[in-house]
Formats: C-alpha cells, structure tokens, sequence
C-alpha cells in the first residue's frame, strides 16, 4: 500500500533513517575549548549539532566539516 | 547568525557526507521560516531528501521534473496567490544542470512573469546527480565524464555561463551570487530577496565534495577558496544596483584553489595561467 | 437542408460571413451549422466557407461539395478559383460583379457590393451586403434576424453603417 | 440556459467559466488558439476569478498546471498536436502525482511534414500517461465532457486527470447551437474542489511529487490502474447525474442502431456524426448496420463495447492515427479486448475530409474484406 500518489504527510520523517551509521570518523567536541562562534552548528550538513554544541551521532554522518572550520580546534575527528 | 531550534530540512536525508547541497538549502529553509512551500527541479537535492516513504522536508515541498521547476513554482505561486495567501514564501530550488541547462526555459519565462518568488541555484558545477557530467556551468579546464581530460583533452573547454548575469537580464528585482562559506552574506541576501516583490534569484555557489573531488570536511574551506581567489565573486544586483558584497583582502592566486580538486589537477601551468587572466578579467570587470 | 458555399478572399470576411448566416438561420429557429474550410491562407488569398441550414440537428462533419447556393464576395477569384464547382442544376450561385460573369450554364445572379460598400461603408467589405442580397432572392433566412446577428457581430457605428449596406442589398435583391 | 450560436472552442472556454478553475496555464497552438483567446479575455474582463498565467511553452503551461493543482486548486489547461508532445513528459507525471486537471486537447496532427489540420495521433500517443481520455462529437458535448471531467477527476477515488478531445477544425472552428448551463446549476453539480490528498499549504506541510524505490513505484502505478477501472463507474453516474440536471444523456460508449446490426462502425469524436448519417441511409436500403461510438477511451470500457457488439458480426473501426505495423490504435485494442470479427480502417489523417464514399468504403470492405487494415482514400500515385 502506497499513498494517494506517493505524497508523504509527515513531514521531516527522514530522521527515521538513522545516517550515524555511515559514519568512520566520529566528532569529539571539548567543549572547555568551544568559544560559541557556531560555526559546527551553520555548516552541518546533517543538522547533527544542537544550540548546546551537543553532537547528534545517530544522524552525523562524519564528514568533519565541524573539525575543519572550528576556529578553536575543539573538534577532534577519532576513528570509530 | 540566528540559529533556529530546529532545522527546517530534517536530518536523515541521504546526501553525502560533507554534502554542501544540504547546507544551502539548510541556510535557506531556516531564514524563510516555515511559512514557505519550497519547489525542486530533479537531482542530488531531489532525490536525497525524498524517498518514498520518507521525507526531510519540514515544510510543504512539491517536484515533479528536471527542467521544469520554474514553471512548477509558477503555478505553485499562482495557485497561492489566488488563494490570498499572500504572505507564504515561495523558495524554488534547482542545481545548476537543472537551472543553467535545461530548466532555463521554464525558469526565463517564470522570471520574466514577475512571480513573486525566490529561485535558488545551487551550483555544484556538473551534473553530480547522475555521476560528475558536465553542464553549461562547469567552469574551463574541469574535468568530468562527458569532459574528461585526454590525450587531446584538458577538460572542460569553454567558461562557465553567466547565468547571474542572464536573470539580470530579465530586469527582474533582485539578482545575487552568495556561496555556502559565507553564510552571514547569503542568508542576507535570501532575506533581501524574501523581502523583494516579485521574483528574485540567488546564484548559490556550492561546492561538492564527491564531484570536485576533495576531502568531505573541507567543503566550506573550498568555498572560501573560490571567494577569496576570486574564481567567484560575491555580489547583488538590488533594483538594478549592482555592488560587490565581499572583498577578499588581498586576492589569492587561483592555483591554490584549482591544485586542491581532482577536477582540475591535471591542468599545466599554461592552463592555471590562462584561469587565471581569465579570472582577472572577470575581477576588473566587476571592480572587485 | 440547403448548403452554401462562400468564396472570397483573405481578410474579405467571408469566415465571419458563413457564421452570421448560420446564427441568422438559428434566430429564425433553425438548426445551422458554419466553418472555415480550413486552410493556411493569409491576407489576399482565396479562402472558402461553409454553412448548413436545416429544420432538425445537423450531423454532417464534413465539407460541402455539392452546394445549394454560392456566394463570390469577389469577381477577381472567378479567373483563380472554379466556383462552380460541384454545383448542381438547380444551385443559385450569387456574384459581387459589376458585371454579369454567368457562363450561360447556371443561374448566377450579380450585385453590385463593393459599390455599396464603398459607398455606404467607405470600405471594400462586402460579406454583410451580399447576405442581404442573398436573403432577399432566397429567403433562407430572414431579413430581421439577419440584421439582429449583424449588430450583435459589429457593436456601434460600423454595426449601424452594416445594417443600412445589407438593408439596401436586400431591397435589391 | 441559452442556447447560442458557437464553436466547440468557444463552448469549451465557457464550460472553463462555468468550472470556475483558480489558475489557467496556457499557450496559444493551432487550432486551440482561440480557447487560450476567450479564457484570456474571461480573465480580464473578470468574468472567471483566477490566475492566467503566460507561460512561454507548452511544457511549461502543464508543469505550471501541476504545480497549481498540487497547491490544491482547480486547474485547466489547453492545447494541441506538438503542443501536447511537448507535454508528453509531464501528462505522466500529472497522473502519477494524482492531480485532477482538466486538459481540452483540439487534435490535430503530428508533424513530419507539418499538417495543422485535424486527426487524433496527438492525443493517441498520449494513452498511456495515465489521463482519462473522452472523445466528444460536437460543441455541446465538449461543453458538457469538460464539466463533467472535472467532477470524474476529483473524484476522492480517481484523482487522475482528464483529456478532453475535441476534434480540430472539424469542431473547434465549426459554429452551431449550444445550450449554456446556468451558473446555478452548474454549481450544484461541480462543487468547490476541496483536495485532501495533496495540497501545498504551510500549516500542514506535505512533500508532493517523491522518489519511490522498486519497493514501491509498482504499487504507486497499479494504484492507478485501479482508479482507471473504477473510473467507468464514475463516469457513468456523472453523465446520469448530469442528465439529471442538465437534460443530456451520455455513456462510455454510445451504441445507435447496434442491436440487430450485422456491422457496426466504431469511432471516436466528431466523425461519428456523419457515421450516424450514414447508418440511416444504409438502413433505408436494407442495410443492418448500426454504430458504436467511444466516448471513453482510456478508461477503456470492454464492458459496455461488450455488450453494444454482442449480437454483430463483424466491426469496421475507423482510426484517425495508426501505429505502424499494427493499424489505428483503437482497432488494436478492440482485437485485444473484443472476440469479433474486426477490420481496421484508417482515415481522416492530416485533415482529409472523411466524405461518404470514404465512408462506403470502409463498409464494402468490411463486407467482403481483403485485409485486416485497410488505409481509406489513399492516392496510388
């Protein structure tokens, strides 16, 4: 059974699909080092950052985009 | 910048890792708010954000083909308007294959309607929905597989189009190039362009790791790259005026962007050298 | 039913000529039935047009080929086009002439439209004049109800200066 | 009600004013030109209340339909020939997003060598895209087909869209008598289109128009097979509700004279008209001769084709379009759903006037055949 032509009605349920396990290399943030610029939460692709600077594992797919434009080097990228 | 609770393109989509096409419309979506119906024209942003039965959208989204999104946005608009909902954003997203190549019919002829809506090209410079092909916006000397370097090749032979320049043409509102390693100036120019009556277009560019061929966490770095050796220039044209939104303090040369990419690492310096008057033309042209 | 073939010329109105005849026929309480034949002609060329009148629905959907009645709404197409064409014994055929063209062979009648029309209408545009004509010598549609769709078709003046045109060509008829 | 004097065009942009549509996306293409005229000059003159919008194609006009409909309004547009080819891409996925737009289709032919006049290969090829497809005969029923269109379209079961065809020239230029519904009436049998399967609207939002992986695209496009099928019901209630209201009768199929034939013509759209002609005059000469015209030709109605020729013994169909190697289109699906004798004729391409003798002929070739297709009228030198 399908929808009436495909049409999805709940909007943003691709967060059933649990990304996190793509991953190799998994963000470490310390966050004694963090300075709030933000930076790891503007260029997630992945919306795997919250306002707290916490980092959601079940979606980060472990690009390192938040390690590589931390200004502070508070991210470190360990292998899984 | 403003950083919403949540975002308004859920994560789970499939994109790639370091994927910069989920930032852009990420940046997008969360400046617009969810009074917006966004449109997409088929691609890499298309079909990693909806697989049946999931979606990521957290706003109403509707795609239907590949070169038709600003036709599609047209109605949308229309059917809205009509309706009396004035106030709903309507935010068309198209890679540049779909914006550039073939859906530029259908996007001259939304544009030259006076639609008041937003277009959004997310330039990642080839087709990368199908496998790195080569389009009207690949720049010269980058190598995909419909312009793979050779014995008799070097790649891509001709320049990028200059599709901003084109919808400038239209004489429409507001026409704007922003890139996703400047954030601050691309959301400001999306919310100019919200805030413009009648249609506006933002030239986005985007980088792609897969397809430009370097390491996911540098998708940003390489952004600023382009901006900062002057490979692309951050600029709007507001009711006619055009201004350079961002200067590089001193330019860079283009070979320290070009040398980090696949696409282009095999160029010789008689190539980087011939990007580069080129790109120092296309700097003393618009003042930069 | 009767069927009339108009002949004219691009431009000469007799498209707009076969449609006012057959929402005349339709005024008296008639079944009727106009069209194009369909062509790509421009401006000046030879253009033909078609109407079917009958007391009850009309089902044919093709053109006609053997008229009971043709209109030329100008002599110059007689040397271009063969407007006898497919006629039969009894089949009036009508001519806008100064001069009497008949072969002998059929009974044509000619009026004069283009005097009336340059004079009347200070243009060459003869389709409203010829149908007056036509109405009068056949009496396939009224008069009044001809009048009605010629004021409905040409609102104002011209409307006006075309009433007066076809009421003299019926008088002549 | 009026009744006035008019071409099927004209009676087709009135029937779009009677179905009060929001957004009207269309570009002019001959011979449907004038549909895109009258509904322009509706527009502004304020006589329909919705947005025109101007597109700069074809395509665009039916993506610009698509994106209207799935905002969740009435939608209508019109076009023809290489117009629709143009579209061809979208009418699939139209219907495969389930949006009720109604289409008038003024058929005309396909180019190479350019031909503008009518026959009905345009609309043919578009079969397999998921449209309802009917056939009309003369400008009242084109009138009537669109109201009703939208009614079957929007049907919670259906949501498929719909192709009005309307032969070009032959009606679309053709001028005769049309009944004009009143607004009141109309109303009362098209009501408002409230779509709760897709619509665009930020306070409950929905993503239209998905990628569905090999687990799901069969069932998406069998879905619609089944909203095919249950289509014939629907059509068939709405034409008894329309007679209801409005006085005229229509069917899936209108049999005329088929009971005691021994030959039955089958055809689809304006040629029926003379077809009907024909089977009196041959009747008056002791011919058993009946006709079936098709009205309903995706979904296609076996049933009630069924039960028009049950008692025949042979079918003569003439087709305005041929599919090469096979014959008319409507021939090769009456020999895959109706175990008769069926002989296939091909005529009216491009414009060629369908005559009498045309006629004759198909029919004395149907009485003593030498082939199973034969092309009608066709010039030997």
């Amino acid at each position: 059974m399908v929808s009436i032509g495909c049409v999805i009605k709940t909007p943003g349920n691709s967060k059933n699909n649990k990304t996190g396990s793509w991953r190799t290399f998994k963000p470490i943030l310390d966050k004694e080092k963090c300075i709030d610029c933000d930076n790891c939460i503007i260029f997630c692709p992945d919306s795997s950052v919250n306002k707290q600077h916490d980092i959601d594992y079940d979606y980060c797919k472990g690009c390192g985009i938040c390690a590589n434009e931390c200004p502070s080097d508070a991210i470190k990228m360990v292998k899984e | 910048m403003d950083i919403p609770d949540k975002d308004l393109l859920a994560p789970g989509h499939r994109g790639c890792a370091g994927c910069g096409a989920s930032i852009a419309v990420k940046l997008a979506l969360n400046t617009l708010g969810k009074n917006t119906v966004a449109i997409s024209a088929t691609g890499c942003l298309e079909v990693m954000t909806t697989p049946y039965p999931e979606t990521s959208w957290e706003v109403p989204f509707i795609h239907v083909a590949f070169e038709n999104s600003g036709a599609v946005a047209s109605g949308v608009e229309s059917a809205l308007r009509i309706q009396g909902k004035d106030d709903v954003n309507v935010v068309a997203f198209g890679g540049d294959g779909g914006t550039v190549d073939i859906g530029l019919q259908s996007l001259s002829g939304a544009m030259e309607r006076g639609h008041n809506m937003l277009y959004i090209c997310y330039d990642n410079e080839a087709y990368m929905n199908t496998g790195i092909q080569r389009s009207g916006a690949t720049p010269y000397g980058a190598s995909t597989t419909t312009s793979p370097k050779g014995t008799a090749s070097f790649g891509e032979d001709k320049p990028k189009k200059n599709m901003p320049m084109i919808m400038a043409a239209h004489g429409i509102p507001y026409v704007a190039t922003a890139s996703i390693a400047y954030p601050e100036d691309y959301v400001k120019k999306v919310k100019k362009a919200a805030e413009t009556k009648g249609p506006a277009y933002i030239h986005l560019q985007q980088p792609c790791t897969t397809g430009w061929g370097f390491p996911s966490e540098k998708t940003i770095e390489m952004g600023r790259l382009a901006v900062e050796t002057g490979s692309w220039i951050l600029y709007e044209i507001d009711q006619g005026n055009f201004e350079i939104t961002y200067r590089p303090e001193e330019r860079r040369p283009v070979k320290d962007y070009l040398s980090t990419q696949k696409r282009f690492r095999h160029l010789n310096e008689e190539h980087i050298e011939k990007i580069q008057k080129y790109v120092d033309a296309e700097c003393k042209e618009l003042g930069l | 039913m009767i069927e009339i073939r108009f002949h004219g010329r691009g431009g000469q109105g007799a498209v707009t000529a076969a449609e006012i005849l057959a929402k005349a026929a339709f005024k008296d309480g008639n079944y009727s039935q106009a069209f194009p034949f369909f062509g790509v002609e421009r401006r000046g060329a030879p253009v033909m047009a078609f109407t079917r009148i009958d007391d009850k629905p009309i089902d044919l959907r093709y053109q006609v080929y053997n008229p009971d009645y043709v209109l030329v709404l100008d002599d110059g197409l007689l040397n271009v086009v063969d407007v006898f064409s497919g006629i039969k014994d009894n089949t009036e055929v009508t001519i806008n002439t100064t001069e009497f063209k008949g072969s002998g062979e059929h009974e044509v009648y000619s009026i004069d439209a283009t005097g009336i029309a340059l004079d009347m209408l200070g243009r060459n545009i003869v389709n409203t004049i010829i149908l007056g004509y036509f109405a009068k010598k056949t009496q396939a549609v009224s008069i009044d109800s001809l009048l009605e769709v010629i004021k409905e078709t040409f609102p104002g003046k011209i409307g006006e200066l075309n009433v007066e045109a076809t009421k003299k060509a019926y008088e002549m008829g | 009600m009026v009744k006035e004097v008019m071409t099927s065009n004209k009676a087709v942009a009135e029937a779009v004013r009677l179905a009060k549509p929001q957004v009207i996306p269309v570009y002019p293409i001959t011979p449907q030109t004038t549909i895109s005229e009258y509904l322009a000059q509706y527009v502004a003159d304020e006589k329909i209340d919705a947005k025109y919008v101007k597109v700069e194609s074809e395509h665009s006009a039916i993506s610009a339909a698509v994106g209207a409909s799935g905002a969740g309004v009435r939608v209508f547009t019109a076009t023809s020939s290489q117009g629709l080819m143009l579209m061809h891409e979208i009418l699939f996925a139209a219907a495969g997003m389930r949006v009720p737009i109604v289409l008038a289709d003024a058929n005309r032919a396909i180019s190479a060598p350019l031909n503008i006049w009518n026959d009905q290969q345009d609309s043919i090829a578009q079969r397999d895209a998921g449209w309802l497809q009917i056939y009309v005969e003369n400008a009242q029923e084109a009138l009537d087909t669109t109201l009703m269109a939208y009614k079957v379209s929007e049907n919670p079961d259906i949501l498929l869209p719909s192709m009005v065809c309307l032969d070009g020239f032959i009606l679309t230029h053709t001028v005769e008598p049309v009944e004009i519904p009143d607004q009141e009436s109309v109303d009362k049998f098209l009501p408002p289109y409230v779509p709760e399967h897709a619509f665009l609207d930020p306070n409950e939002p929905m993503s239209i128009g998905n990628f569905a992986d090999p687990d799901y695209y069969t069932e998406a496009r069998h879905d619609m097979e089944v909203a095919m099928t249950k289509s014939m019901e629907v059509i068939q209630k709405t034409c008894d509700e329309f007679a209801e209201i409005f006085g005229r009768k229509y069917g899936l199929v209108e049999p005329y004279k088929t009971e005691d034939a021994d030959i039955i013509f089958v055809a689809m759209g304006s040629l029926c008209s003379t077809l009907r002609v024909m089977v009196d005059q041959l009747r008056e000469k002791g011919e058993k001769v009946g006709l079936l015209k098709i009205r309903a030709y995706r979904p296609f109605p076996t049933e009630a084709i069924n039960e028009a020729v049950k008692n025949c013994e042979k079918i003569a169909v003439i087709d305005k379009n041929f599919s090469f190697g096979i014959g008319g289109a409507l021939y090769a699906d009456m020999k895959v759903k109706i175990d008769k004798e069926i002989y296939g004729f091909i005529a009216g391409l491009g414009g060629r006037d369908i005559t009498p003798e045309a006629i004759m002929e198909a029919y004395e070739k149907t009485k003593a055949p030498e082939n199973d297709v034969t092309w009608i009228g066709l010039k030997e030198e």
